[in-house]
């Protein structure tokens, strides 16, 4: 199982779900609409390292984050 | 190490300790950003979550970016609610001369800006109201929605 | 107007009163610069001439510069002997936005660097050397030479 | 008379010569070597306003002041 955890204001529990890799992840997400609908707005970290592509694999205990757009200051 | 504190920060204590620190590193240089929240559009305050491991990661980059040039920086931000008038963000670069101080804190200020994990809120009657209008999207943003 | 005192700056409490004076002004960013004398060529410290008619009015132009961004400058400088590992000058922009501020004192600091009227002299053994090496013409140097 | 002074490192007491303008005190100042070799490198102040020209005319108590290169921060 994967832990996919929402941060800031998407306010959603995370969620844990079977996926092989990133674009496991990507296809179950879209399938949701309320998440469907920040995924062109986030940027994605696998265990905390962010990620710029889906061909990433992940093994059981992984943790992939959603940040949706920032501003700090 | 990035600093977080809950609610405002205190700025002249914040500032009085990183400068006592950088007296005897033969710095000639410090450039300081302090961020204070303006009293606009009828808020109360603002209110900034914070992912704490990303943030360092960033900070940790833009460090070595700093030693490389034989400078430090030093950056403290608010978690939670901060009201009007008061500071949520304090950044400094310290360095031996006076261009690498000034270029840095600027790129550093901007990158913060668009890349550092932190979401706003407005404060409007006790509510948090993501300032999703005022965000950027971070690099790499979309991939998930890209298939 | 410009602040200037007698031997090295007190950092913390000047930057204290400019910070608390700035806070009902609904500024959203503060930006300042601190020169610190490096210890370096041997010497106890600097020391500063300054010529305060014509820094001030160099300091007021810019002023109306700030203040056409809607920002705020604010600067203190040593006069006489400041040692090593003590500070001289302190200058802050205020601004409502921050590249106004960012920008600013970049270029404050740059200009207050060729052209405010202040002497350098290195300390050593007790004795004053003019920094000629370290030191800059004026604008419009060398007319009295123009014949 | 016209009062010349001598600012920051030329370490020199202030001088009070006839001028009817700045080119006087130019020729003046020019006939002394000690003067002579700042005069290249110095700006100019006139009752403490910097000027670019000589092309200034001066009156009984006008300053002029001369400031060699500057080095503050």
């Amino acid at each position: 199982m994967v832990k996919v955890e929402f941060l800031g204001p998407i306010g959603k529990e995370p969620m844990y779900i079977e996926a092989k890799n990133l674009k496991d992840v990507a296809k179950k997400l879209q399938a949701d609409p309320e998440i469907k609908k920040w995924l062109d707005e986030c940027a994605v970290a696998v265990n905390d390292k962010l990620v710029t592509s889906l061909d990433i694999p992940l093994k059981d205990g992984d943790k992939v984050s959603l940040l949706p757009p920032v501003c700090g200051g | 190490m990035v600093e977080l504190y809950r609610g405002d920060l205190e700025i002249e204590q914040i500032f009085k300790k990183w400068y006592e620190w950088s007296l005897d590193k033969n710095f000639g240089a410090m450039v300081s950003f302090v961020g204070t929240v303006r009293d606009e559009n009828a808020i109360e305050g603002l209110s900034f979550d914070v992912y704490k491991p990303i943030l360092q990661e960033w900070f940790d980059r833009w460090q070595k970016r700093a030693q490389a040039k034989g400078a430090v920086i030093k950056m403290a931000h608010s978690i939670g609610n901060v009201p009007v008038h008061t500071s949520s963000f304090i950044a400094a670069v310290f360095s031996p001369k006076r261009r690498v101080a000034l270029e840095l804190i600027d790129e550093f200020v901007e990158d913060f800006k668009a890349n550092a994990p932190i979401w706003k809120y407005d404060l409007k009657d006790g509510r948090r109201i993501y300032a999703k209008d005022r965000s950027h999207k971070m690099d790499g943003s979309g991939i998930l929605n890209s298939l």
